[in-house]
């Protein structure tokens, strides 16, 4: 899953076409139970939290025991750096964790912050349409315009120095347009059904009609949605710091480890392949348990 | 666009009529709601579609008017106009004295409790993530009813329209089958105890043995409150019993209005003939009276010249070419738009054998 | 229609705008996060005093209130000059020009690739559903959803044993795109393209399966059936059509994106296209060429989504009657 | 065109169905959505299929075009002038669907495909089916249009379908089912969208062909209008099963099923005095899932005993041979129809005051118990409409989930309807089928 794929993932094309998900598998009624896939799911992001959580009891991710150039030790070696050590000789276990952190951090901040900005501005130009709505697409339009990756280079390259926060910023920023138009898409599709055009004609102020009639019925699928995000938002970071223009070096950073390493790929290819892997679990982990829950609520919606 | 034109020049006259006979009653206290030569027009893609081209119609306090109409014929867009749900283009909506296409935001929402709705799709009309109770009390929130009365009134209409508050309060509208969703809704607009209750199709996508039920409990609602009602249907038969005048809509316009008996015993507008031919009796022995009218309703961006309805009338002349027919009075109380009418001075045979 | 492509077009003008003067606030947004920071940086050696800076920026017109140096890159840009860079001194243009063949051969390479790839297997997997070989589709499209270009990038790499990173000398694509240089292109390409086409197989994938699965729930599907048609009949001749729209639309906006998201396998590849040009650019602190560069994909990628839209109005005959 | 039809002109009916059984596999259990159901129909005959949403009578026509969804299990006999169709492989049984057999379906706006012009949809079947070839096939297409009523059909031909009305559409589908000339011709619910004006016309033309050709039809509808005057047959259905089935002047003069004559006295009508209202029938249909035994309308019934609601009852002849109904407490035969009148308009005052009971019974006390019931029934009517409208994803599989596709819709409007504001857009749907195209006068 690419960076690029954001705008996909959150069924945010033009023609506001969704990407399916394991949604289209189950019949109504016939949930499918939930298989193997996801408990392993919830496992992985288990050990993330649990790598969060702990990540101070492994060895200091930023010592160098072995400060020369052959510090690399391979994996399975020594506890309790038994992920092997880095060009540096620092714990991969221990930047792992620390790591996870980063992750975290750029894979929640963003998509909250997405979910408060976009979704309150999405309901409001769904309400209002008209001008309000026009005004707030062209901000939207004009940041969808960039390709995402793109625009986050763009903002590494002025948001200066990088760290995670920048990071964070930038990816808040590009998760805002998403949400806004998931958010509206969903409220229009509402505010045509007659139980708002009820509210209205009873005189509901727009306030009651925002938040009592149209949010509720919103936020399960952007609650499902984000999940998703929250996987591209990871990737994202990852890719920027591969390239080099991320979370800078000592920050431990899952991309930044493979980006450090992948000279060193036909040597030492544990050093490439074990945050490589990582980072595929956590993503897809993510991508399992939002899969599921979209289907869950859009199968709840069929049934209304 | 002189097709549009015209008959919207001539409205002006047809309203004169209208008035008239609103002069009248106008003094009278009994008239709740007053619709007054109202234009409803909206800009398509290729041009403007006049859903209502110049509509006035009244109706007395606790009387049920029903409006009958082919799909197109304008009937839901004038109920959403007379709610101001749409901002009619000219034309008046005067309720209970106050004309609502004048009123202030906060006015409007302050009358708007006094005027309730019911929507065809029982289903779509309900937030499938409430609860029954906090549905039917939407009205009473927001006109500002103190908690503690909201509960037990909630409760007590719920019972009303036969549903037990126990067993439904605490759940969603689809653990409910349509009938029942329709108590609901009818629940959410009765409790505020409003004045005018519009009615859009309410039963038209229920199955024939709930359709009685709910028609029935209009019914009851209207005797037990006193509530006058508007009452939209595509179908005759349906506001037959419920009505106690009724409108007949073409293509934008009212074509016959009058007391539900002479609607339905004496049609005079060949339209309402047509339209109550084509109700298919459950009798295998009855046939249908009248010839089946031919095509379908024109396209209300492009309105025939003259009568609207010429295009499909078995008795259309030149003259229905040229000439818009005003709404006139056959009988006492009821009039209608058409130069040839079946009762009254004119022959319609004539008409025919001319044609 | 044409009132609708006429609010495209309309509603394009002042995203435009949006975008280009992003791009020349950049230097602004610059100082926001550190007043120290000049958008001259590679100009400046170790002996500069902050007057020379100032004189720098000014001599390069960054002094100038935004909205006059914008009028200025409007002007400039509309004849095809967008400065020159601060690392090379060559103009943007030049380098944009030389690079930009390199990136759009890639992107088509890798679009036709998913594409050939995600129909067959998207139709197949619809017309399965829920059968074996759907799960097995679902399962490895989730799977490869997961995968990150870059991680892909360095595991086909190593699994062809293909040196660690290719450094070829690249045809010079750019003097004209004929096909015979698109041919030659490939011989370099061809990994990088599938690398990218990994990332949008899935998607392309599930979007058709679940489009056709939505289609062939419709009542004229079932009017089809019961004519007596055969399923291969109904599946092609009268589902995949009214199922297809989205996928072309976002085959289209893909390309959009991928032109600015080859970004990683260029710089992995060490491809001389667009994205690698601006890794550098910023590695270089090279203000004018990611500016200009942004603004060509950018706006690049704002025409083509209307234009798609545009497609979009003449495929699907429901849209073109509107 | 050298099938030889006259080969079943003699005993053998054009449809004979046995016991025919469609049971779907739900989550829930086994939804028995046609629980055995017999008839036949002559040639040149049109049989009623009447009853309310999820009685099954879709799912039993359905299920003779193979087009009942996956999960659904069909057992019994369907034979088609003498020959077996249940249970033959698929593609024997193509060769009767659309052939010989054909349908037209509810709602002319869905039941077409909008990316497809109509002289292809109309052709498709005949190169299917009679091998004709692409300039022959339009030809009698363009024959087919003008033969439904279609004006200017060679320009018609060329358009896509939402280029029609409403009414026009309907006509196509009715010369897409006529295309190979089919014995039996299936009209599921045919009119119920349509406008009644429009809805008498499209009536009045399937009439019309029907005599003109000799075919056999069934002509499935909820409303007894629609069928009173225009069948030979009908055939009440209640939840899965056939309650009655009679002669049409005979069902009407006296009708036996406690349950039709509940239906008719709910049809608002028009030839009886104002007074006499439309009365409703309290409660609503079983749960087919867990229904057990006795008479499905039993819970329902005015004149339901223990009997009822134990023994199932089956379809009997009772006086008439050809009068079959499957009640305990039929409905008196009136012997004189004066007679008769007198007695319904006793019976009236009784039934009224019953379903009063009833109602006040439903409003009280018993809705707390038969609440849950009830909503459990409208589940199960909801499974049933759903199975019927799902189409063969072989292996039950999702049907699109609703929130998507207005999802789609909704962003679609975000862009494209920019073009009119939100009341224009309701507006226009009210508009929307008289917009496509002005109707010739």
């Amino acid at each position: 899953m690419s960076l690029t794929q954001t705008e996909n993932s959150l069924g945010l094309t033009e023609s506001g076409v969704e990407t399916p998900g394991e949604a289209a598998a189950e019949i109504k009624g016939k949930r499918k139970k939930a298989g193997l896939l996801w408990w392993f799911a919830c496992a992985w992001l288990g050990i993330i939290v649990l790598m969060v959580v702990f990540a101070d009891l492994l060895p200091n991710p930023y010592d160098q025991p072995v400060p020369d150039a052959s510090a690399h030790e391979s994996p399975f070696s020594s506890w309790p750096e038994f992920l092997g050590t880095d060009y540096l000789g620092r714990s991969t276990l221990s930047r792992i964790a620390a790591g996870a952190r980063t992750s975290v951090t750029v894979a929640t901040i963003p998509v909250a912050s997405g979910i408060l900005i976009g979704g309150l501005l999405g309901l409001v130009s769904a309400y209002f349409r008209g001008t309000t709505e026009a005004v707030i697409d062209i901000f939207a339009d004009a940041l969808l315009a960039f390709p995402p990756l793109l625009l986050l280079l763009m903002m590494s390259s002025v948001l200066y120095p990088p760290s995670v926060w920048t990071i964070t910023l930038g990816l808040a920023i590009l998760t805002v347009p998403g949400f806004y138009r998931l958010t509206k898409a969903n409220a229009i599709a509402q505010s045509k059904r007659e139980y708002v055009v009820v509210a209205k004609a009873m005189g509901a102020r727009p306030g009651r009609i925002m938040f009592k009639e149209l949010m509720p019925n919103t936020v399960a699928t952007i609650l499902s949605y984000a999940v998703i995000v929250m996987a591209v938002m990871i990737v994202a970071e990852g890719s920027l710091s591969f390239l080099g223009v991320g979370v800078p070096d000592p920050e431990p950073s899952w991309g930044g480890m493979v980006y450090k390493e992948k000279d060193n790929l036909e040597d030492y290819p544990g050093q490439v392949f074990v945050p490589c892997a990582v980072l595929f679990l956590t993503v897809f982990s993510l991508n399992v348990i939002g899969d599921r829950l979209r289907s869950k609520f859009d199968v709840r919606d069929s049934n209304l | 666009m002189t097709a549009e034109t015209s008959p919207e020049t001539g409205e002006p006259t047809g309203s004169a009529t209208g008035t008239a006979t609103a002069g009248d009653t106008a003094v009278s206290d009994d008239v709740l709601l007053s619709v007054n030569d109202l234009v409803q027009r909206f800009r398509v893609p290729g041009g403007v579609v006049n859903a209502v081209a110049g509509v006035s119609v009244e109706l007395k306090r606790g009387r049920t008017l029903g409006l009958v109409g082919e799909s197109g014929c304008g009937k839901s867009t004038l109920a959403r106009a007379i709610l101001q749900l749409t901002t009619p283009t000219s034309g008046s909506v005067v309720f209970d004295g106050q004309d609502l296409t004048k009123l202030s935001k906060d006015g409007l929402r302050t009358m708007r409790r006094r005027i309730q709705m019911v929507f065809q799709d029982p289903i779509s009309a309900l937030n499938p993530r409430r609860k029954i109770k906090d549905i039917v009390a939407e009205g009473l929130v927001i006109s500002g009813t103190p908690t503690a009365e909201i509960g037990p009134r909630v409760a007590d209409m719920l019972r009303k329209v036969g549903l037990d508050p126990d067993f439904v309060s605490e759940r969603r509208p689809h653990q409910f089958s349509g009938g029942q969703c329709q108590r609901i809704a009818i629940a959410r607009a009765m409790v505020v105890n409003p004045d005018l209750l519009i009615c859009d199709e309410p039963v038209a996508s229920l199955d024939v043995s709930v359709q009685a039920q709910v028609l029935d409990l209009l019914d009851e609602m209207k005797g037990s409150t006193g509530v006058s009602m508007i009452f939209v249907a595509h179908d005759l038969a349906v506001v037959r019993n419920i009505s106690d005048e009724v409108a007949v809509m073409y293509l934008g316009t009212i074509c016959e209005t009058g007391d539900t008996a002479a609607i339905y015993d004496s049609p005079a507008h060949p339209y309402t003939r047509a339209l109550l031919d084509a109700v298919p009796a459950p009798d295998p022995g009855a046939s249908h009276s009248g010839p089946a009218l031919k095509g379908e309703i024109p396209s209300p961006m492009r309105p025939p010249s003259g009568c609207r309805f010429r295009t499909r009338c078995p008795l259309a002349t030149d003259r229905c070419a040229e000439e818009v027919p005003q709404l006139r009075e056959v009988a006492p109380g009821h009039r209608v738009a058409c130069h040839f009418p079946l009762v009254g001075d004119d022959v319609p045979k004539e008409a025919a054998a001319a044609g | 229609m044409w009132r609708l492509l006429g609010r495209k077009v309309l509603h394009l003008i002042p995203v435009l705008f949006l975008v280009t003067l992003a791009t020349t606030a950049m230097p602004d947004m610059l100082k926001l996060g550190d007043s120290s920071a000049t958008p001259v940086a590679p100009k400046i050696t170790m002996d500069m005093k902050p007057e020379d800076i100032k004189k720098l920026e000014h001599e390069y017109g960054y002094d100038k209130p935004l909205l006059e140096r914008y009028g200025t890159w409007v002007k400039d840009a509309v004849t095809g000059d967008f400065g020159t860079s601060m690392a090379t001194d060559q103009p943007v243009i030049d380098g944009i020009k030389e690079r930009y063949p390199v990136t759009l051969e890639l992107a088509l390479a890798a679009l036709i690739i998913a594409l050939g790839v995600a129909v067959p297997l998207g139709v197949w997997a619809a017309a399965k559903a829920g059968r074996i070989p759907d799960k097995v589709l679902g399962g490895v499209s989730s799977g490869l959803l997961a995968v990150p270009p870059f991680v892909s990038a360095i595991l086909l790499v190593y699994l062809f044993s293909v040196p660690g990173v290719i450094s070829p000398v690249f045809p010079n694509l750019s003097t004209d795109l004929g096909t015979a240089n698109f041919i030659d292109g490939l011989e370099y390409l061809w990994l990088p393209a599938i690398v990218l086409a990994l990332a949008e197989i899935p998607q392309f994938q599930r979007l058709l399966r679940s489009d056709m699965l939505g289609t062939l729930q419709e009542d004229y599907i079932l009017t089809a059936r019961s004519k007596g048609l055969s399923a291969p009949y109904v599946l092609f001749r009268h589902a995949l059509r009214p199922s297809s729209f989205s996928l072309i639309t976002i085959s289209g906006l893909t390309l959009g994106r991928l032109i600015g998201g080859t970004v990683i396998v260029e710089f992995y590849f060490g491809i001389p296209g667009l994205g690698q040009s601006i890794v550098n650019a910023i590695n270089a602190k090279d203000i004018p060429t990611v500016q200009g560069t942004v603004v060509v994909i950018a706006v690049g990628y704002v025409v083509l989504n209307a234009l798609v839209d545009i497609g979009y109005m003449l495929i699907d005959p429901r849209v073109r009657a509107r | 065109m050298d099938r030889n039809k006259d080969a079943s002109a003699s005993d053998v009916p054009l449809l004979e169905v046995e016991d025919l059984k469609v049971h779907l596999n739900t989550p829930r259990g086994t939804l028995k959505a046609v629980d055995g159901v017999s008839f036949r129909i002559g040639n040149g005959q049109t049989l009623g299929l009447v009853g309310e949403s999820g009685s099954g009578k879709s799912m039993l026509v359905r299920s003779l075009m193979g087009i009942s969804p996956s999960i659904a299990k069909i057992s019994g006999s369907v034979k088609l002038s003498g020959a077996e169709l249940v249970g033959i492989p698929r593609k024997q049984a193509r060769a009767v669907w659309g052939n010989r057999v054909a349908m037209v379906f509810q709602d002319p706006m869905t039941s077409l495909n909008p990316v497809v012009r109509i002289d292809r949809q109309l052709t498709e079947s005949m190169r299917e089916h009679l091998d004709m070839s692409r300039a022959d096939a339009r030809t009698r297409a363009v024959d087919l249009l003008k033969l439904v009523g279609i004006p200017e059909p060679e320009k018609r031909a060329k358009q896509y379908p939402h280029q029609l009305s409403g009414g026009m559409r309907q006509r196509v589908t009715i010369a897409m089912a006529l295309a190979c000339d089919p014995d039996l011709l299936i009209a599921d619910e045919a009119t119920t969208a349509l406008d009644v004006t429009v809805q008498r016309q499209i009536l009045d033309l399937l009439q019309e062909i029907q005599a003109d050709r000799g075919m056999g039809m069934i002509l499935v509808s909820h409303d007894l209008g629609v069928v009173a005057g225009r069948t030979d047959e009908i055939a009440v259905m209640y939840a899965g099963r056939m309650v009655e089935h009679s002669p049409t002047q005979d069902l009407f003069a006296h009708r036996r099923h406690r349950y039709t004559e509940a239906l008719l006295a709910a049809v608002p009508r028009l030839d009886v005095p104002k007074d006499q209202r439309p009365r409703p029938i309290p409660g609503s249909p079983p749960d087919l899932v867990t229904f057990k035994g006795g008479c499905a309308f039993a819970a329902r019934c005015t004149a339901a005993d223990d009997v009822c609601r134990t023994e199932r009852p089956v379809m009997t002849a009772n006086g008439n041979p050809r009068h079959l109904s499957a009640c305990h407490h039929p409905v008196a035969v009136g012997g004189e129809t004066e007679a008769a009148e007198v007695e319904g308009a006793v019976k009236t005052a009784e039934v009224e005051e019953a379903v009063k009971a009833a109602e006040a019974e439903d409003t009280e006390a018993t809705d707390v118990s038969e609440a849950p019931e009830t909503s459990e029934a409208a589940d199960s009517t909801a499974e049933v409409e759903e199975a019927e409208e799902a189409a063969e994803v072989e292996e039950a599989d999702a049907p699109e989930p609703v929130e998507t596709s207005e999802t789609s819709e909704a962003a679609e409007a975000g862009d494209a309807a920019d073009e009119a504001d939100d009341e224009a857009e309701a507006e226009a749907e009210d508009a929307k089928p008289s917009l496509s195209k002005e109707v010739p006068a």
